[in-house]
């Protein structure tokens, strides 16, 4: 009976490494326009075909086309233009922060600002957020005080989280943005239980999640689309894959064996693989999912397909597991870039335009910065109160933790 | 008022809270139609409709992971884990998460959730139906953790766990759910109605979480116990004839100092008796407290009987379990010195 | 935007309760034959029909028919029933025992026999088995002595496993059969890893593992999926859908959304969906995965679709939570009978030597559990010297566990 | 012999262990091509091929549940989890499955696996990359903790822990990596080759598990330490000016009785020094077993210097920490009670 060819393991390598000339030439990419639109009451298993597309809207010229076109207004294009654009710099000032040693850490979402921003705008206002740590845009786009961040990141006496978080977890109830965890996915079944909720209370507010290709891998991935999937919860499950995880490619997330949206058949739910690169494409599978979780139709589960353009973090140096201009080759392009090109190709937006709005971030960005390091960055000894530290363990302090405090002396 | 054993007392806080509060919801492996493999969640479905108790997934880190979402909107959810020791799968939700949002948010998101577990041996459940792991919660900031011995405590402690806007583990000593165990297993167990704390009011009240009751008053020694240690303690003390002070600490966090610092200040020795292993039990917890707080007064090395460092083995149940036995012994051994 | 019907939390529900009459006349059963064998070297993009459709041999007249029939010989087919009747022997009289107080607990695996029996003949003996605590015919088909089974669930001082586990924890490094564990799941991934080992070393033993329908809700299932595809393990993941997890019925595991082996094309593995009470439809489905495992082309999931015939265990009592004749009315019938019927059918068997081979099998038992019983049932004191209980725990005994010992006078 | 930081010296375990032993193989997230984020696994995959040190999805719990397969089969894993605070969604395979498998096979099948894990804090990493959670471990029986505090022993204990037939644990101060640490945070820290523990040699040796180290001897007072707490603790006494014994465990579980008996018989007093917070820390076991076996000698209370009963907080990085002055004034409060 037995097969005498010994065994070997197989350990997946990604297509370049450093010094290796980038190439994509594998990837098949459908027409943009050419996915059909299903309608939001379709049974999951009508949709199989969906987690092995790729839904774009935007083509090569910059043309909006086909069925996910979500036709938005320009000024709600140029809005959305001026979020990405306004992300980009932040992130860019940030990450020069800690460069310059004025804080301990940061993450950019550089080359994934579609995203955050276009999901944003295709959700309500009170819908809940439960983020991972590289949609800033979220809360930028609903216009939360960037000074408010900024202090958040310089971990001073003005952070929100009263420096209790690393930089870039951010928190806001007010927002609808939920605290950040350091600890990867563990929001996106804690999204499905807000989801839950909501639907237990009869309330009409959904819930939208986000963690990254790697973070697939963990089992909070699994409960998230197990619970989902059986109670019919009205909760977005977003992949963002951006194709790295820290160092490791999406191969060792399993990426090379079936797509991330194609997890979401196992489970019977929508699998959506998006250009996560095209604000219009993101915007348009967003919409259509809060339409379905909205009609009592539950979860859908979508794979933003990007590039993480830059590091992982300051902690990161991506040169020394993948090639340099790895990001230039993405063929999906850059996010600002594509919606720019559309702008511009529908009359609606000019490369002046685009400098003075660029101009205009950068001083948005370099005002509110300027106040938040005049408030403090970290080291310099601005922070709060030391006897905060003990507060917000419980909502109460017992006698342990206000001994602990009298024994510091605070 | 009806004479209550320990399900009945729970199920009865629970259907209290689902009445009174449209936010309360339970759910749990098998804890929905069927309601609990122990019973506890039993008829809750039926009263309350279906999507007020129900059956989940195998999936303890999902219900403990929705549960959070649940009360971060602002629900109070209290789920089952079926026995403490399946909690683990879920323990990264509970250590990463349930017990840190409040703080890393700074107040403004909090977890108001109660996970329920029956933990605890002396029924035969080998090493995956019989572990105790109530210190693997008490080192982690940001959890109650809660453990009754007698049914009227059990009620009231659970509708303070439910009401309680901080996550709490709330163990259900297994072994006592029928009746009180003296931990003389050769002697026929006395169903809870012939015990006071049966007595258990049918409406609404509490147990506060934090306070401990002395449940033998004594002068020669104090037993710090849980659960159904408590029952094993005042089996030896009552055996031993040592006019022991048996303290049943209700709350481990946070944990009643008061109470015990008082007590061993006026005994001068202490025992400590759990079911869970020895090292790093929250028996050392409690030691190291005792002596920090009551040095000066100690007149013997303080005490622990505890299960034993090995997994918890089918067929030496009464070998492992601390039974009033060694209990006794202990206690004597700490009279004796000096 | 906002589409203002008021959401609502669906929690699904089986379709029958105690005092219904069952129903499965929404099951769609495609015909026995009717499903085509691919080529162990298929790609599992190319096998995306398989686990929603059934593979079946035995037919329901009890012939084997279309391209699955494995062609057993009718030795080893008479040989298979006759394991299946001692399995189904055996738990009779160990349920037994424990009603009788012998012992504390006990699991049948009536209505089940085939998934255990038949995986055996297909698999090598060497191969490693991490079955789940339902599997007890793995070690009847390989020989496994009924006395050390039974000393074993009577925890006396011949338990092999030295008193240390509850009954029907067996464990038997001899006969391949992972040690049970009492946590669900955690030996899908141990699986895996196991045939990561054997790959790497270039043997030719792979692994097969057993779970339950509820047990793929575990994150454990989502890590052996995930580790298998991605290092393509020569390992084959078997989910017994046998409907309920103790009172749950599938759908609160989700598989009233998708099929369980549909789970598998979220991770690039063939999900082959396989007629658990066929004997032979399990043995090729078997044989296939693991032909497949041998030639390094990875793993395959198999769900095994059956019926859970009786009590999940002795502290259960299913009358609470499904109609008492629900067993009889399932439509794949019971596998002692569908081989029993196809040998009678094949003119290999008869009615008259199909009870000489229950009387044998009953005889077999009772000598065993004489012999058993004689050497101690549980609560009789007859267990391995209290000084064990302190062994083991480490290779060698540490200081603290010595005086833990000492201090217990032994 | 070169000098080697924490890193090298880890390295060099592994890079001995894989020459010596083809059943040794590393895996965990970043732990292949890149060489794990702090650089330990940096060359192996170079030297001994891709299925030798790789890359692992992230996920914990499959790390470590796919290593005990590989460990039952035969292999010696030796696998990373990239941050201590990061190892609970593998918590159930190491306290269900790899504490429990030797016991509960009777010894057929064992799990001589090694989880690597960077702990602790002082390096600005907020809540979820400073913690230090040993004491989770030191509770689980059939488990063992090891946390070194230099170079010697990292790369001594590392090779034992991969030859150790049990599983073990072994928790590496991430903050003494590159040089130790007395944390005086404003002033400079000296890179490990000033230090005499970073002359490694280059082969194979070991340093026993369950032996600790007495790294500095005294006779006022005892200080119980291990990671970069032995480094806090010897600046607190030799700033103090107190003749303090201190002792480097090095293993947690099993922990050295006898040298430490043997100094706090000696001193008659200990300080208790660890990152973790206070309660339910291993600083309870330490001060329980202390006070278990020493009490007649005991001259003041056993005092316990910790991390506080809140997460790890990002801007109070200083504030947390305990560093010397914390445990100094701890010493000089235990010297002068009485
Ligand atoms: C539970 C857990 N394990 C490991 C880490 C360390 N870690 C932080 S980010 C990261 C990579 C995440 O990759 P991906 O999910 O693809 O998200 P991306 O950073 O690409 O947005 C890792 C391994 C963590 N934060 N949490
Ligand atoms: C981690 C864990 N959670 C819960 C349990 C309790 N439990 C034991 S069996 C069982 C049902 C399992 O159902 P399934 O996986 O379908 O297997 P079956 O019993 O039907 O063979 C449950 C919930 C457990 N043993 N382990
Ligand atoms: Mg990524
Ligand atoms: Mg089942």
């Amino acid at each position: 009976m037995k097969n005498r060819i010994p065994l070997s393991l197989r350990v997946p390598e990604p297509k370049c490494r450093p010094g290796d000339k980038p190439d994509f030439s594998a990837l098949k990419l459908p027409e943009a326009g050419s996915v059909p639109r299903p309608e939001i009451s379709a049974h999951a298993r009508e949709l199989l075909e969906y987690p092995f597309t790729l839904i774009r809207v935007l083509d090569a010229k910059g043309r909006a086309v086909g069925p996910w076109n979500p036709k938005l207004e320009p000024e709600t294009l140029r809005r959305g233009l001026k979020h990405m654009l306004l992300v980009r710099v932040y992130d860019d000032r940030m990450y020069r922060a800690q460069r310059q040693g004025k804080t301990s850490f940061y993450m950019k979402s550089t080359g994934e600002e579609a995203v955050a921003i276009a999901a944003a705008y295709a959700l309500e206002r009170d819908d809940m957020c439960f983020p991972s740590y590289r949609q800033q845009g979220l809360l930028i786009a609903r216009g939360y005080p960037l000074i408010d961040m900024m202090n958040q990141v310089y971990s001073n006496v003005k952070d929100p989280v009263k420096g209790r978080q690393l930089p870039i977890m951010y928190s806001s109830k007010e927002y609808n943005f939920f605290t950040i965890s350091g600890n990867l996915g563990t929001q996106f079944p804690q999204a499905v239980g807000w989801a839950m909720a909501s639907a237990y209370k009869g309330d009409d507010r959904i819930a939208a999640s986000w963690i990254g290709d790697g973070t697939t891998a963990e089992g909070d991935f699994h409960y998230a689309m197990t619970f989902a999937s059986v109670y019919r919860a009205p909760v977005i499950l977003n992949v963002v894959n951006n194709q790295w995880a820290i160092s490791c490619f999406q191969g060792i997330a399993g990426g090379n064996e079936a797509t991330f949206a194609s997890k979401a058949i196992g489970y019977g739910l929508p699998g959506l693989r998006v250009d996560g690169n095209d604000f219009l494409a993101v915007y348009a599978a967003t919409q259509w999912a809060a339409a379905r979780a909205r009609a009592n139709f539950g979860a859908t589960m979508i794979e933003l397909y990007t590039y993480r353009a830059e590091a992982h973090s300051t902690s990161d140096d991506p040169s020394r597991y993948r090639p340099a201009d790895e990001a230039k080759a993405w063929p999906l392009g850059d996010p600002v870039e594509r919606l720019k090109q559309h702008l511009i190709a529908i009359g609606e937006w000019s490369e002046e335009q685009h400098q003075a709005a660029l101009a205009e971030a950068q001083e948005q960005v370099r005002a509110a910065n300027k106040e938040a390091e005049a408030v403090g960055v970290l080291g310099q000894g601005n922070i709060p109160s030391v006897k905060t530290m003990f507060e917000d363990v419980y909502k109460d302090m017992p006698w342990h933790l206000r001994r602990q405090r009298q024994e510091t002396g605070v | 008022m009806p004479a209550m054993n320990m399900i009945q007392a729970l199920n009865s806080a629970l259907d209290v809270m689902m009445a009174k509060d449209p936010n309360v919801l339970a759910y749990g492996e098998d804890a929905g139609y069927f309601g609990g493999v122990f019973r506890v969640t039993d008829g809750l479905q039926k009263k309350y409709g279906l999507t007020r108790a129900f059956d989940s997934p195998i999936s303890e880190g999902g219900i403990i992971a929705t549960a959070i979402g649940m009360g971060v909107y602002g629900l109070r959810p209290v789920v089952e884990v079926q026995f403490a020791d399946y909690i683990y799968p879920g323990y990264d939700q509970i250590v990463s998460e349930a017990s840190k949002i409040r703080y890393r948010s700074a107040g403004e998101f909090f977890v108001p959730i109660t996970i329920r577990t029956p933990y605890g041996g002396g029924i035969f459940g080998g090493q995956t139906h019989s572990q105790s792991p109530e210190s693997l919660f008490t080192h982690i900031a940001g959890i109650k953790t809660v453990i009754p011995s007698n049914p009227y405590d059990a009620k009231g402690l659970l509708i303070s766990a439910i009401e309680d806007d901080d996550p709490v583990v709330f163990f259900e000593p297994k072994r006592i759910y029928n009746g009180p165990f003296s931990g003389h297993h050769d002697q026929p167990v006395l169903p809870w109605a012939k015990h006071p704390a049966s007595d258990v009011p049918e409406g609404h009240y509490t147990v506060p979480l934090g306070k401990a009751a002395v449940v033998r008053p004594g002068n020669d020694l104090t037993v710090l116990a849980y659960g159904t240690m408590v029952h094993v303690s005042l089996a030896a003390a009552a055996e031993s004839g040592i006019d022991a002070e048996v303290i049943d600490l209700r709350t481990l966090v946070p944990v009643d100092i008061d109470t015990i610092v008082e007590s061993v200040k006026k005994t001068g020795r202490c025992v400590i008796v759990h079911e869970a292993p020895r090292t790093s039990g929250y028996g050392a917890e409690l030691c190291a407290l005792v002596q920090e707080n009551c040095f000066w007064h100690l007149e013997a090395p303080i005490a622990r009987v505890t299960g034993f460092d090995t997994p918890y083995p089918h067929a030496f149940e009464w070998h492992y379990f601390p039974g009033p036995k060694r209990v006794g012994e202990a206690m004597k051994r700490t009279m004796e010195t000096r």
